[in-house]
């Protein structure tokens, strides 16, 4: 660092009015007055949630809205997870337990034999829809979480996928699964397509 | 008589010996009956030489809440108790002044020692004191000097209390000031006219008092090699 | 998951029809009650003494009330300055949430941690309110009433608990024991948060406890009597509030009002942001309601108090006049006087809501380096005109406030730092690399 | 010790060891696939390629070879310069990265050895982001080559170390690459798999996901595990292993390389002798006998309730006293009927379990002897299964199935006094000598067969500290539940005398304390048991505790 980079800011000279304060007192509560008689903007800004939400107005962004997971299927209507515990891994939150197991199917090695998320830990920061290689783990754009316990927002693999039944149509997958070992399903060939689609 | 009350003052000194903080929690014990037993008598011949005494009274309830109060402010363990009850007898003063009419004199006390004073005692002692008092406050309390020069002012006080009662020499109480409302000017007026130079004298001193506890308490700039030569 | 009867009894709630309607048909049951009891308390209401101790308990309830509705008042004024709506979900228009509150702090765990000092504990935010509702007693809500039929010689009856001849000096010295509950609170907490709250409240109290004082004199001198109903009624005979005649003591007694209530922007005591909660840190359920109870009863305590010095108490031009002492007059002048004090509250909100809170050792030069001179210059000045018999003039007053200000205005001017400035004594700082 | 210039630094190193092996133990990341130490060198994956000076036959001036020489087959020798750092050298090793990525399949994130893949940390290192093949990868199906262990042929880069180890250090010669150019696989001959002894360690030695053990797939990402250095308690040679848990327990065990006993390599008993741990039926709950069952027993009552009858027995068999049975501090029901007073023996028994710590059974044998000057010391059962089995290379099973059975013996010489074997131990219970016996287990296996339970019924009171429910639970006044290995700190003291402690891995099951931690309550000491202060004790008595042996650890892939 040169001495010509350094900046020396320096407090601005208050006007005598300044100095006394009143004035710029006076003029902070004319600040807060005039919002609090503005009603247009109240009536513009805040929405009345239970009753008018954003969906309503438009302004839920449900391509990269954070909310509840949901585990996405392959084509043939089986889990697309590959229970690579990377989602896991990538988790600040620790909120995500996976046993893997064999896959009963002949195309795919391994496949998440329990799946449990922890809404209540996780702190939606999509970094498992991130590290997640064949996109089966996705944020959606629900935000209505509540239950009565704690123990029924510890979603397990049934409710992530039933969560992705009921999500298909609001965010659907955004990318084809780019890996070669037989993810989107029984069509070998398909597979090798995206993957050299893929090469930088 | 005069040895009665003497006994009298001499039991409760003794009591209060033992009830002053430090001892054994059964001594405490034991010079509180002590106390409570010495008040006791002392209440019996107070009404025995007063004819007309009416216990029940509130100058009877604030007196023994201030009796107590600056029985506790001195027996307490702990400062910041102590500090209350120093409160609590304020408060119990201030209401024998109510009942003498000297309101005035009554909210005087309450704003400058409780609401000043005391608080700056109380702010001083939990700055000062978190755990346990420290080892030169618990050495300079001396309960024994403490103890018997409370005792001697006592006696001073019962001789000339035991010449008002003899009846011989009984005056009548004199009158509260005739205009109650004016309590104000009662304490104003004298203050500016009659002690007007002592009044002056007085601020003078405390004005001194100031200047001086400003030149011991200010920090002196030191640089930091004398500061860490003093370490 | 909502339980639906719940719902639906949060939507029949929500109909203003039905909340109006409910508070219009329990005032006429009070007010049916009242009349029917009538002769049961008639013989109270003509003695001082029982009256007193009537409006006694009348005010306690009121006010106790008022303080549940001050937090919803100032639940709402924070949500409008912010461009919100505030409650708005317990009955209409969130006239309920005080209900709601109330039951929530009343029902949560009252937790005792294992390490406070639990006498002084306990204490604390029982002085808390206590001090903040004694004030009470001197306010002369209505002047004074005579009853149609009492003897048209009687005196009239005062509105006022108690008429103490030492008039505000009591409200002076309960206000300052104010500072026990919170300073104790901290005390007794044994954690630090609480603790650093507590020397705050300590030191800031007694320093605004000055400049309080300072612009109390004033009045004192200006009416020549410490009783809140004379200085009242001096007003509302001459038709000049003190205000026109002492801007600046005014200015000062407000600012120490809201030091001494610990309100934005001195509630440094209780600062969230630096210190979790202050000194109410280990309060829970009702005892922390207690300390809320105790700010919002010391607010209303200090603006009931401003009004009776600064704006004229029950009266206002046009309305019944201290000659006046029939018993609708004076509802009409306690219905003035609560509305002045209503506005001072919502003045006290929404200076909370717009100013940020002051540093601490800002907070101390805001205190002793202006206020106090201030206020002693204000005095010497008041002193002077009372000397020359001007003290009730308006033009000598506010000749004499005008030249003050403009004093003020050039050493302002002249001074080479705002009045809260930062700390000079921190060391410079060389930002500059050391190579 | 020759010196040679590695990238124009002198770096010395041992004589005798290719230049490779030089260039890891200085630090130096070459990547290599087929070279290993323990094992024969081929030169085969050519990753390791070098460029190295030699005498320019034009000028017979030092100068840098025009061509590559492997460095793994190249000896060092004094004043020898090599460099990795050149661009030939870049070239050859990403080219070779290519090719060995060419039909590599992309499926690091199922495969269990990514976190530990060579081809993975060489690749993300400096190799080849992408690929320039375009036609099909060839597809290979996965092999059951053995009982543990699966081949998934297309992640082979046939550095045949699979192959070396089973023909040089286990002797067996089952894997073999078959076929041949682009053809090539690893394979094992039809009805011969792989399953000798020591076939765990073809899934370490494999640099690829080739090669995977069945009971660890897909169990865990290895980046997820965190390592212990323990001690097999397989075999009484004391072989080094890694402990790889996580919270969720013990996942695999891994050989740690000791240059003194098992150099790289581990036997298949002590790789998957862990199960036990995590048997479900272990005790664990100490329990105290009340009529005829064993009631449930809280840890801070077991301290008063055992010493108070061992002291009382001690007391009894004292020729002291007649009296000594007023001293009684324990009710008669627990205690149950004496004998054996006055008969030279004492009748108080300690049982040493051969699977305790050194430091355990010194404390034990402390407290018993602390309690009764006369208690009868024992070594504890000794399993024992077949013969000692040597490999061609020197590698050794024991067939002494406990980790420390010298260490005992070594502090039960020490100590002296009435000592028994287990044989005599149990002869003499039979014939009721014995009034209290601590006795201690310990062993993965069931090892209370009838003679010994019955033996052991003979004892009134009998302290029954173990793993799991055995035969002794009928017999047992007290039954206290012991920490497995992986639970414990400790040192044991091989059959060669060689001592090594290990680490804690897992804490002890929930109500389970250490042995030692216990014992250390028993003795009365405050705090906690930590071992190696309790060897510092020891090594004041008992020199041969005075050094440990703690094999380095290798580098990151200096194998």
């Amino acid at each position: 660092m040169r001495d010509d980079d350094i900046i020396v800011l320096k407090e601005p000279e208050l006007t005598p009015a300044e100095r006394l304060y009143l004035p710029q007192i006076l003029d902070g509560l004319k600040t807060t007055l005039r919002h609090m008689f503005d009603l247009q903007r109240r009536h513009a800004v805040v929405h009345q949630y239970p009753e008018q939400t954003r969906e309503d107005t438009g302004e839920l962004r449900t391509a990269n809205y954070h909310g509840v997971h949901r585990l996405n299927k392959d084509p043939d209507g089986r889990v697309a997870c590959v229970a690579c515990f990377m989602c896991s891994t990538a988790c600040p939150a620790h909120c995500i337990h996976i046993e893997a197991g064999e896959s009963p199917w002949p195309d795919r090695e391994k496949y998440p034999v329990q799946f449990d998320i922890d809404e209540l830990r996780c702190i939606y920061c999509g970094l498992c829809e991130e590290a997640c290689p064949v996109d089966a783990i996705e944020l959606t754009p629900l935000y209505e979480l509540v239950s009565c316990t704690r123990e029924e927002l510890i979603l397990d693999k049934e409710k992530l996928l039933q969560i992705y039944e009921e999500t298909k149509g609001i965010k659907p997958r955004r990318n084809p699964p780019v890996t070669d070992y037989g993810l989107t399903g029984t069509q070998g060939l398909d597979v090798a397509e995206p993957n050299m689609k893929r090469k930088v | 008589m005069p040895t009665l009350l003497i006994a009298i003052l001499t039991l409760g000194a003794v009591g209060l010996f033992l009830a002053m903080p430090g001892g054994r929690a059964d001594t405490r014990r034991v010079g509180w009956v002590v106390l409570a037993a010495a008040g006791a008598v002392l209440l019996a011949l107070l009404l025995r030489l007063v004819p007309g005494a009416d216990p029940r009274g509130l100058f009877a309830g604030f007196a023994l809440v201030a009796v107590f109060a600056a029985l506790r402010v001195i027996t307490h363990g702990k400062p910041v108790y102590s500090a209350l009850y120093f409160i609590l007898l304020i408060f119990a003063v201030t209401g024998l002044l109510v009942l003498l009419e000297a309101t005035f004199l009554s909210m005087a006390l309450v704003i400058i020692y409780a609401g000043a004073i005391l608080v700056t005692y109380v702010f001083v002692i939990m700055l000062a004191q978190q755990s346990r008092p420290a080892p030169y406050d618990v050495k300079s309390r001396e309960p024994v000097w403490g103890c018997l020069a409370g005792f001697l002012l006592l006696i001073l006080l019962a001789r000339q209390i035991e010449l008002f009662l003899v009846p011989a020499q009984r005056t009548p109480l004199p009158a509260p000031i005739a205009e109650a409302p004016g309590t104000i000017e009662a304490v104003g007026v004298p203050l500016l006219t009659e002690y007007v130079v002592a009044i002056q004298i007085i601020g003078l001193l405390l004005l001194a008092a100031l200047v001086g506890a400003i030149a011991i308490a200010r920090r002196r700039p030191t640089t930091r090699a004398e500061s860490e030569g003093d370490e | 998951m909502t339980d639906p009867t719940i719902k639906r009894i949060e939507t029949v709630l929500r109909k203003p029809a039905v909340i109006f309607g409910a508070g219009a048909a329990i005032l006429l049951l009070v007010t049916a009650l009242l009349a029917l009891a009538f002769p049961l308390y008639k013989p109270l209401l003509s003695s001082q003494f029982s009256f007193s101790m009537i409006v006694l308990a009348v005010m306690l309830v009121l006010i106790l009330s008022a303080t549940a509705l001050c937090i919803l008042f100032e639940r709402k004024i924070a949500g409008f300055t912010q461009d919100r709506y505030g409650p708005n979900r317990v009955g209409f228009w969130g006239l309920l949430q005080p209900v709601a509150d109330g039951l929530k702090f009343l029902l949560k765990e009252d937790i005792i941690p294992r390490h406070v000092d639990k006498p002084l504990f306990l204490l604390a935010p029982a002085l808390a309110l206590a001090a903040s509702l004694l004030g009470f007693a001197i306010i002369p809500w209505a002047g004074q009433v005579r009853w149609p039929w009492m003897p048209p010689d009687a005196p009239p009856l005062s509105t006022q608990v108690a008429n103490l001849n030492v008039g505000f000096l009591y409200l002076l010295a309960v206000g300052s024991l104010s500072v026990y509950g919170v300073v104790l609170a901290g005390y007794a907490s044994n954690n630090k948060y609480a603790f650093y709250g507590g020397m705050r409240a300590a030191a800031q109290m007694i320093s605004y406890e000055l400049p309080l004082g300072l612009g109390l004199l004033v009045v004192l001198l200006v009416s020549g009597t410490l009783q809140l109903d004379q200085i009242v009624q001096q007003q509302a005979a001459t038709g000049v509030w003190n205000i026109f005649l002492h801007p600046i003591a005014f200015f000062l007694v407000l600012v120490s009002a809201l030091a001494e209530a610990n309100r934005a922007p001195f509630d440094l005591p209780e600062a969230e942001q630096e210190l979790v909660g202050g000194y109410h840190t280990e309060y829970s359920a009702m005892k922390f309601a207690m300390f809320f109870l105790g700010e919002y009863a010391h607010m209303i305590t200090s603006s009931a108090l401003i009004v009776a010095l600064f704006f004229g108490g029950w009266h206002f031009w046009g309305l019944p006049g201290p000659e006046n002492v029939t018993w609708w007059a004076m509802l009409i002048k306690l219905a003035v006087y609560l509305t002045k004090v209503a506005l001072f509250i919502a003045l006290f909100m929404l200076v909370r809501w717009t100013l940020p809170r002051f540093r601490f050792d800002q907070l101390m030069r805001v205190a002793w380096q202006s206020l106090v001179p201030i206020g002693v210059a204000l005095l010497a000045a008041t002193a002077a005109l009372t000397y020359l018999g001007w003290q009730r003039n308006v033009w000598a007053s506010l000749a004499a406030n005008l030249l003050l200000l403009a004093v003020l205005l050039r050493s302002a001017a002249r001074s080479k730092r705002p009045v809260t400035a930062r700390q000079e004594d921190l060391p410079e700082i060389d930002v500059r690399p050391t190579t | 010790m020759p010196k040679i210039i590695i990238d124009g630094h002198t770096i010395e190193c041992r004589s005798g060891i290719p230049v490779l092996q030089a260039a890891l133990e200085a630090g130096l990341a070459v990547p290599h696939y087929c070279y290993h130490p323990g094992l024969s060198v081929v030169a085969s994956c050519r990753l390791c390629l070098m460029e190295m000076k030699m005498p320019n036959p034009k000028t017979g001036q030092m100068d840098w070879a025009p061509k590559l020489f492997p460095s793994c087959q190249t000896p060092v020798r004094d004043g020898l310069e090599v460099r990795f750092r050149s661009d030939p050298v870049r070239e050859n090793q990403q080219h070779v990265m290519e090719y060995y990525l060419l039909n590599h399949p992309l499926d690091c994130p199922v495969c269990d050895k990514a976190g530990e893949c060579y081809l993975q940390d060489y690749t993300e290192a400096n190799g080849p982001a992408t690929s320039r093949m375009v036609e099909d990868k060839t597809k290979n199906p996965k092999k059951d080559i053995g009982p543990h262990t699966l081949l998934y042929q297309d992640r082979c880069v046939l550095c045949s170390r699979c192959v070396r180890f089973c023909d040089e250090i286990a002797g067996t010669g089952e894997l073999a690459v078959v076929g041949r150019g682009s053809r090539c696989e690893i394979d094992v001959l039809p009805g011969q798999p792989l399953e000798n002894p020591l076939q765990g360690n073809v899934v370490d030695l494999c640099p690829v996901g080739a090669l995977l053990d069945k009971g660890f797939l897909f169990k865990q990402r290895v980046w997820l595990l965190r390592s212990a250095r323990s001690v097999s308690p397989a075999d009484s040679r004391g072989q080094t292993i890694w402990i790889d848990y996580n919270e969720a327990g013990i996942h695999r065990i891994r050989p740690r390389y000791n240059e003194k006993i098992n150099e790289w390599w581990i036997s298949d008993e002590a790789r998957f002798g862990w199960k036990h741990v995590h048997r479900p039926d272990r005790l664990r709950q100490p329990r105290i006998r009340q009529g005829v069952a064993l009631q449930p027993a809280r840890w801070e009552e077991l301290p008063g309730l055992l010493r108070a009858p061992f002291a009382g027995v001690a007391a009894c068999a004292s020729p002291a006293g007649p009296g000594g049975g007023a001293r009684l501090a324990q009710p008669p029901s627990l205690l149950g009927r004496g004998q054996g007073e006055g008969q030279g023996i004492g009748p108080l028994a300690a049982v040493l379990s051969p699977m305790l710590t050194c430091e355990e059974a010194w404390l034990l044998a402390k407290l018993a002897r602390s309690l009764a000057p006369q208690a009868t010391l024992v070594l504890g059962h000794v399993p024992v299964s077949g013969h000692d089995q040597t490999y061609p290379n020197g590698f050794t099973i024991k067939a002494e199935k406990c980790p420390n059975r010298r260490g005992v013996e070594t502090i039960l010489q020490h100590l002296g006094g009435p000592t028994a074997s287990f044989q005599e131990f149990l002869a003499q219970a039979v014939e009721g000598r014995f009034r209290a016996a601590y006795v201690t287990g310990g062993y993965p296996d069931a090892w209370v067969t009838d003679p010994v339970a019955a033996a052991l019924a003979r004892i009134p009171f009998l302290v029954v500290h173990d793993l799991f429910p055995s035969a002794l639970d009928g017999a047992a006044a007290v039954q206290i539940p012991g920490a497995a290995w992986t639970e414990r700190e400790g040192t044991f003291m091989n059959c060669d005398g060689l001592l090594q402690p290990f680490e804690r891995a897992l804490p002890p099951l929930e109500g389970v304390k250490a042995d030692g931690q216990f014992f250390y309550e028993l003795l009365g000491q405050p705090g906690l048991f930590r071992a190696q202060t309790v060897r510092e004790t020891m090594a004041a008595e008992l020199p041969q505790f005075s050094e440990v042996f703690i094999p380095r650890d290798l580098p990151k892939r200096a194998h």
